[in-house]
């Protein structure tokens, strides 16, 4: 065997309280495409962040083409070919996407910005791209998949020989995902080094050439992804024992109706939304990128504005309409981005869980505002043990937890307050699998117990393995609906219109 | 989700520079009231009145759209203006050598803010606010109070005019010129409006954010530097009390002008003059149809609030969100 | 006699004008010059306010504690001046207020100058110059910050002068809350706005420069006897003021009596140190100033290489 | 212990307090530094150290310390308000108006709270309904308030009845009532920031007004409650220095004070970022910043240095409280 053309050897780093990689080596030649796996929080950003020069690491060394390179900081990796598409995309709103491209290093002509010449450049890494944008639009007025573009884009200027990619497919629909690929074998078979980071082994198995696992900041093993099934992989990523509960499905039995949704409308948004929810049932609220199902759920808790509709819920034993900003009362929302509309960051485990239940963790009548600490001590561990959220203690900041941790502290401050119905985005989104069959178990129990669920995820495996009935969104419209029995065909062929006409 | 041509929008346009619309209202109404108000005399001293401000808010502009803020502007005008002036009429130094001096100063006391601010992680507004008093007290100890006066010798340049325009108003237009290039032809002044997106993605990005955010407070002093030179001039001495409360003006230049303070936004030209020209027409109107003096900071809230209320619009009319799906279908919106 | 210590506590509103240091030297140096033969030795404690009129209250507070033996101050706002006077009345500590008289209390005795007699004489003196050169006076008043109970009285005075002699009118009022920039403005943009305006008052000339510039700026600084002059009273005859007076650009104005003032406040507190009588309302009129005269008036803080450049 | 710390770090488990120890001492600078100058200014200082100085002293600082718990409150949630002083000048203003009109004094003193607190819920809803940024609003709300002050009193202050000002500055066992006022107040707040929800919504809408409104916590009137709290703080300050001073004073509202309020609030150590800080912080800056004029005045430091110091002070103050802020978040 040849020298692999990049090498990182003996890798180590440690963050204050983890060590996030512990001596991990690492190698990859080019014209190959090699995924890289692992568990929430197994230091596969760390190790890429490294080579990226965005992080100093305690130990190990770097060869690229068998010499022994330094990288100590982004100019450096891109000095050395190596270019990274990062998991948080690095846009900035206010600025052209030229300008977003270019940032850290613009060409000059005359003492000022060359931006003809960079003009003409993004068209036409943006057009190898499938993008045909105007690259002085500003970032702000383009769409997340677009912008998910842009940031590919970005990694590309430089005609990189290492290309790092990490999740980029989070924010694609199926058709830019599609391309994504294209272009990424275009380039590995222009000879690049191309190092591919997803949650999703489909997207491994289709288009990755090698894999390589880790664990808790260690090798866990790795080959030929020819050579692995699914099982294999997803083994040496959590360990033996957590399998089985990956690929459960549950059933539950739906009961009365609890909340009712009438023609709610939002001019160009959303269009005459109406269904219903019932106790005890999982609605899977199914739809591509883009077909409005955030905006929905926003719309039903009121942190969108609505034109027009009613939302009516159960109170008692009768269906009462309920002002928009009233509903929040009675629904437990999980956004899709937990870092900015779900967690306190810098707060402690205790104070996020129980930050929506407050009021009724009070002492008794004259301190009837006075928090209980006890109280809210005792019911924080309540839920911390119920969902077995890892955590050093109550008084932990969220912002040290893991992904899936930070989830779980997200779901539990809902099950403390109990309302009878939660509507959850995308709740598993940057999970890993073993975390993500924890949260699916977490959704199935909530029904067990008689509440209703909307649950919206783009991954169609994981909303048929929670949801008793399906809705399906198409530009802003509910477009079909399906029972339990539907198949994964229906879904697909209703959100995408192949088979519009179908009822 | 294909765009042909960077599109032309009616509705942005008119969200950034809404302001010329009332500017052009504010100066028909002074025209109207005070007839002598639409004249090129007029025009130029609003300009001339403005000039020194318009310097020194260009380059406070350069650390409000990195998310931060100075209020020490005053000060630092104060005293480079002082010890410039003492260096003249007390030392007899050279003019040119006092003036690249001031200069030099002015630089050093933007080093001083951005030491505080960057490196020492002092939230801005509290550090440039001790800077405001120290800067003010150094330079009233340095004069011991007193009004430097500028030899007559020079006094001459605060107004000379080539044609009907001050030479100050056309320096001052050429300062805005060089700030509006660096401000979007250089990696500086890109990565200054970066920064003011977001300090970590900057960060990510490979941006340099300390340096930049330090260099931003530099170039803000040496503004406030300039702006100081012009501002004595027209003065022809410095005094204890100059460019006091400079600092609010300027910046509700900028806010006027569109330039935001929650970072990354606005420019140079248009912006920062339309908002300069805008509170200047509105001083010198009220000026001129003789208005009691209790009433010119009531207006100028006034001011600040509507254009404030009218950006407040801006952010609130999110764009409305395309809906974008894969495959484009013939069939339409089935219900 | 015997030697006696005295601690007197001068409190300022602000310190950024430098008559205020000239003030307090000129009375510490006469209280010096005294001390020979009076036998009182004087310990100055000075604070300073800011400008804001809580703060003096408070400094005046430390004062009182600190147990001086006499307070003297100049009030940020006569309004409120009158708190700090009752607080030292309980104390036992008499007060002199200094400058600007109290409208809110009484105070032991006040030392200061009489700004209302001061532009009266001055508006005067310069309706009677412009009708010996048979000028009718379209004039443009620079007012002073009107939170000052100077620039207020000022003003007054040149009002009821204009309405009882009738040898001017004022085409525009330019308030400047005494800041130089404000003062080149407004002078600018009245002179622009009132082509015609053949005369000005200025409330004070500390920052005449600014007054000068406008003047060029419009084409119309030259001294009297040039077609293109201006006629200006200007009060205080500061140190800029002088020299304007001097090179013949300000024909009339009063004097702002420095070192007088500071002398009569040290003669007030000997007074009181000795137990003698004394008066409790001392007022000075400063000297009207003309081209012709200033040169020879003595003792003018103007003139004192300390204060000037 | 934990009555002092700020409502978002709390209970350290063992560990986490071990790892923190080095970093919390200096946080408790202000303190440390309060006590040292105490110490050494009553030993080189004559009547520093006197009853009737310390009372006056703290006297002197119960409305700044007034205005800097109002200032904390907004600062907690990531605002500002720069409008204070003009506030509770023109609240001054009227009740002092009312009062001269003949009106009884106990509802001057209504006007003089109510009068900033609606001015403060104009603020409030201009942020919070408007989403427009606390600076420039309550910049311009303290342009237009002093503007209207100037305006109405013609720049004269306005006289308040004697028995208005001697009812609040009674003494009772010696101590004068605004310093009892201040004391009480601030315990309350103390205990209903920390231990209240009130108190969890307003660290939890100054951390993350995001999460917090899809947590249900009613942020917009969580802000709204601050800047008309602040408000209020500006009235009950505008009662105490109008009957310090025995008149309304336009003077009251100079944009300097701003200044002085939000420098007393970040050296004591609220953050001017949001999240961090309480009550207890806001006297306590109050306090240090009072000290230091009142130091210089009776160490007779000339005025220039004074304010050179001053700055410095304030710098230094806060500089150690970022640091030390930054390092134990890490
Ligand atoms: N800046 C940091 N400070 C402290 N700990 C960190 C930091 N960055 C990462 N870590 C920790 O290092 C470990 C590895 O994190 P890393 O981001 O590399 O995981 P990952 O494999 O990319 O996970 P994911 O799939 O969730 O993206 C985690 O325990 C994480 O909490
Ligand atoms: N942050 C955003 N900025 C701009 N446009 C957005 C943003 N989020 C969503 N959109 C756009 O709004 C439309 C509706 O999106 P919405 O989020 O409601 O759909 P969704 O089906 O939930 O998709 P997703 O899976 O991305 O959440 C889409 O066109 C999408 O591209
Ligand atoms: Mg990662
Ligand atoms: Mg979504």
């Amino acid at each position: 065997m040849t020298i692999p053309y990049l090498k990182m050897d003996g890798i180590a780093k440690s963050f204050p309280g983890v060590q996030a990689l512990k001596n991990v080596t690492f190698e990859a030649s080019q014209g190959e495409i090699l995924a890289l796996v692992g568990a929430n929080g197994a230091g596969k950003s760390t190790l890429m962040n490294v080579l990226g020069g965005n992080i100093e690491p305690n130990s190990g060394k770097i060869y690229i083409n068998g010499k022994e390179v330094r990288i100590s900081s982004p100019s450096d990796a891109a000095a050395n070919g190596i270019a990274f598409v990062h998991q948080e995309m690095a846009m900035l709103p206010t600025m052209s996407i030229a300008d977003t491209m270019y940032i850290s290093s613009f060409p000059y002509k005359h003492g000022l910005i060359d931006y003809k010449t960079i003009y003409q450049r993004c068209r036409v890494v943006l057009k190898r791209l499938g993008c045909n944008f105007d690259p002085r639009e500003r970032i702000r007025n383009i769409s997340p998949g677009d912008q998910q573009m842009v940031e590919i884009g970005r990694a590309l200027l430089h005609d990189p020989q290492i290309i790092i990619f990490d999740e980029p497919t989070s924010s694609l629909t199926s058709r830019e995902k599609e391309h994504l690929f294209e272009v990424i074998r275009t380039l590995k078979q222009e000879g690049s080094v191309i190092i591919y980071i997803s949650h999703f082994l489909d997207e491994v198995f289709s288009l990755c050439d090698r894999v390589m696992v880790l664990r808790n900041g260690e090798t866990a093993g790795g080959g030929l992804v020819s050579e692995y099934t699914n099982r294999d992989i997803v083994k040496m990523m959590i360990g033996e024992k957590e399998i089985d509960t990956y690929y459960e499905r549950s059933e539950h039995r739906a009961g009365e109706e609890i909340m009712r949704v009438k023609g709610i409308y939002r001019s160009g948004v959303i269009n005459d939304i109406s269904f219903s929810l019932r106790k005890g049932e999982v609605v899977g609220l199914w739809g591509q990128l883009g077909s409005g199902r955030t905006e929905v759920a926003r719309a039903l808790v009121g942190l969108d504005p609505i034109d027009g509709g009613t939302i009516s819920i159960k109170m008692g034993d009768q269906m009462m309409p309920v002002k928009q900003s009233e509903t929040k009362k009675y629904i437990g929302m999980i956004t899709e981005n937990r870092r900015e509309e779900g967690l306190l960051l810098p707060m402690s485990v205790c104070n996020n869980m129980s930050l929506a239940n407050l009021t009724n963790l009070t002492k008794k009548k004259p301190f009837s505002s006075v928090i209980d600490s006890k109280l809210e001590n005792s019911e924080t561990d309540k839920y911390v043990k119920r969902m077995d959220i890892k955590i050093s203690s109550q008084a932990q900041r969220v912002e040290t937890l893991s992904g899936g941790n930070q989830q779980k502290v997200i779901i539990g401050r809902w099950l403390q307050k109990n309302p009878p119905i939660y509507i959850m985005d995308e709740p598993t989104r940057g999970l890993d699998v073993g975390a993500k069959a924890d949260i699916r178990r977490i959704i199935s129990d909530l029904a067990e117990q008689g509440a209703g669920i909307l649950v919206i995820s783009s991954e169609i495996e994981e909303i048929m393995s929670v949801s008793d009935r399906y809705l399906v969104m198409k530009r802003g419209s509910i477009v079909a609906e399906f029972g339990s029995n539907a198949s994964k065909e229906d879904l697909v062929a209703t959100a995408t219109g192949a088979a519009s006409k179908k009822e | 989700m294909t765009k042909k041509q960077h599109n032309f929008s009616l509705r942005d346009f008119l969200f950034t520079y809404g302001f010329l619309l009332v500017l052009l209202l504010v100066i028909v109404y002074f025209s109207v009231t005070a007839p002598s108000f639409f004249s090129m005399n007029a025009a130029m001293s609003i300009l001339h009145t403005a000039a020194p401000l318009l310097i020194i808010a260009s380059g406070l502009a350069f650390v409000i759209m990195t998310k931060r803020i100075d209020i020490s502007v005053g000060s630092i005008a104060y005293l480079s203006a002082a010890i410039g002036a003492l260096m003249i009429s007390r030392m007899g130094l050279p003019i040119p050598l006092a003036v690249v001096s001031m200069l030099v100063l002015s630089c050093l006391m933007g080093v001083l803010n951005g030491f505080f601010v960057v490196i020492l992680n002092v939230n801005p507004m509290i550090a440039t606010f001790g800077t405001q008093l120290a800067f003010r007290g150094i330079g009233l100890l340095l004069t011991n109070s007193m009004v430097v006066s500028l030899p007559r010798s020079i006094r001459f340049l605060g107004n000379k005019k080539v044609g009907p325009i001050y030479i100050d108003i056309l320096f001052s237009l050429f300062i805005l010129l060089i700030m509006m290039l660096i401000h979007s032809r250089t990696q500086f002044g890109r990565q200054v409006v970066a920064i003011g997106n977001d300090i970590s993605i900057a960060e990510k990005l490979g941006i340099k954010e300390k340096r930049i955010s330090f260099f931003a407070y530099v170039v803000c002093g040496l503004m406030a530097g300039i702006g100081a030179i012009i501002m004595s001039l027209q003065v022809g001495s410095v005094t204890p009390t100059s460019g006091t409360s400079y600092e609010f003006t300027a910046i509700a230049m900028l806010v006027i002008g569109g330039v935001s303070l929650y970072g990354g936004e606005g420019t140079i030209l248009p912006g920062v003059l339309i908002g300069g020209i805008t509170l200047a027409v509105i001083e010198t109107g009220l000026n001129y149809i003789g208005a009691s003096v209790y009433v010119y900071s009531f207006v100028r809230g006034g001011v600040i609030f509507v254009s404030m209320f009218a950006d407040s619009l801006k952010t609130q009319v999110k764009p409305k969100v395309k809906i974008m799906e894969d495959e484009p279908t013939t069939v339409s919106n089935a219900q | 006699g015997e030697e006696k210590t005295v601690k007197v506590c001068v409190s300022w509103n602000e310190k950024v004008h430098s008559l205020i240091q000239a003030w307090q030297d000129y009375m510490e140096m006469y209280a010096k010059e005294l001390e020979p033969t009076t036998g009182i030795k004087y310990e100055w404690i000075v604070n300073v306010a800011n400008g804001d009129a809580n703060l003096q209250n408070n400094n005046i507070q430390d004062c009182i504690n600190q147990k001086v033996d006499y307070i003297v101050a100049r009030a940020q706002d006569s309004g409120t001046i009158g708190a700090s006077i009752k607080a030292a009345e309980e104390a036992g500590i008499p007060f002199i207020t200094f400058d600007r008289a109290s409208t809110s209390g009484d105070p032991t005795a006040h030392v200061g100058e009489d700004g209302y007699l001061q532009a009266r004489s001055t508006a005067e003196a310069f309706a009677k110059l412009l009708k010996d050169n048979g000028i009718e006076g379209k004039c443009i008043e620079l007012q002073g910050d009107l939170l000052d109970n100077t620039a207020v009285l000022r003003h007054k005075a040149w009002a009821e002068v204009e309405k009882e002699l009738g040898a001017w009118t004022t085409v525009a009022e330019v308030p400047t809350e005494w800041k130089p920039e404000k003062f080149y403005q407004g002078a600018l943009n009245a002179l622009q706005a009132n082509p015609d305006a053949n005369c000005m008052y200025v409330a004070s000339d500390f920052a005449f420069s600014s007054v000068e510039n406008a003047l060029s700026a419009v084409d119309k600084d030259a001294p009297t006897g040039d077609p293109k002059h201006i006629w200006i009273a200007a009060d205080d005859i500061n140190p800029m003021g002088y020299e304007a007076m001097v090179n013949g650009i300000i024909d009339v104005g009063t004097t702002w009596e420095a070192y007088s003032v500071s002398v009569l406040l040290v003669d007030t507190l000997n007074k009181m140190v000795n137990g003698e009588p004394y008066e409790k309302v001392n007022l000075i009129s400063g000297r009207l100033a003309t081209p012709e005269n200033v040169q020879t008036l003595e003792y003018l803080y103007s003139t004192d290489p300390k204060y000037a450049d | 212990m934990s009555i002092l710390n700020s409502g978002v770090t709390q209970q350290l488990s063992k560990k986490d307090s071990k790892e923190a120890a080095d970093i919390y001492w200096t946080r408790y600078l202000p303190y440390i530094v309060l006590v040292v100058v105490f110490a050494a200014v009553s030993i080189f200082v004559p009547y520093f150290l006197t009853i009737s100085n310390l009372l006056s002293v703290l006297l002197q600082t119960a409305s700044l310390a007034i205005l800097a718990i109002g200032q904390a409150a907004v600062l907690i949630l990531g605002g500002i308000d720069l409008s204070m002083p003009g506030v509770m000048a023109l609240g001054s203003i009227f009740g002092a108006m009312y009062m001269r009109a003949g009106g009884n004094p106990v509802l001057g003193a209504v006007i003089m709270l109510l009068v900033p607190a609606a001015l403060g819920l104009i603020n409030g809803i201009s942020v919070s309904y408007f989403g427009m940024i606390p600076f420039v609003v309550t910049l311009a709300m303290q342009a237009i308030t002093i503007g209207a002050a100037t305006m109405i009193t013609n720049q004269i202050s306005i006289p308040v009845p004697e028995n208005f000002c001697n009812a609040m500055l009674t003494k009772i066992g010696g101590i004068p009532l605004p310093i009892i006022i201040v004391l009480i107040l601030t315990l309350f707040l103390q205990f209903a920031v920390t231990k209240t929800y009130y108190g969890r919504w307003l660290y939890s809408t100054g951390t993350n007004m995001r999460t917090s409104r899809v947590s249900g916590v009613p942020t917009k009137k969580v802000v709204l409650a601050a800047y008309s709290f602040a408000g209020l703080m500006g009235g009950l300050a505008a009662i105490i220095m109008t009957s310090r001073l025995y008149a309304a004073s336009p003077q009251m509202g100079k944009d300097a004070v701003a200044m002085d309020i939000i420098a007393s609030a970040a050296v004591g150590g609220v953050s001017t970022m949001g999240g961090v800080g309480t009550a207890v912080n806001a006297v306590i800056g109050a306090i240090i910043i009072t000290l230091i004029s009142n130091v210089m005045n009776m160490a007779n430091v000339s005025y220039y240095l004074t304010l050179v110091i001053k700055g410095i002070i304030i710098i230094t103050f806060v500089a150690i409280d970022a640091n030390s802020r930054k390092k134990s978040t890490k």
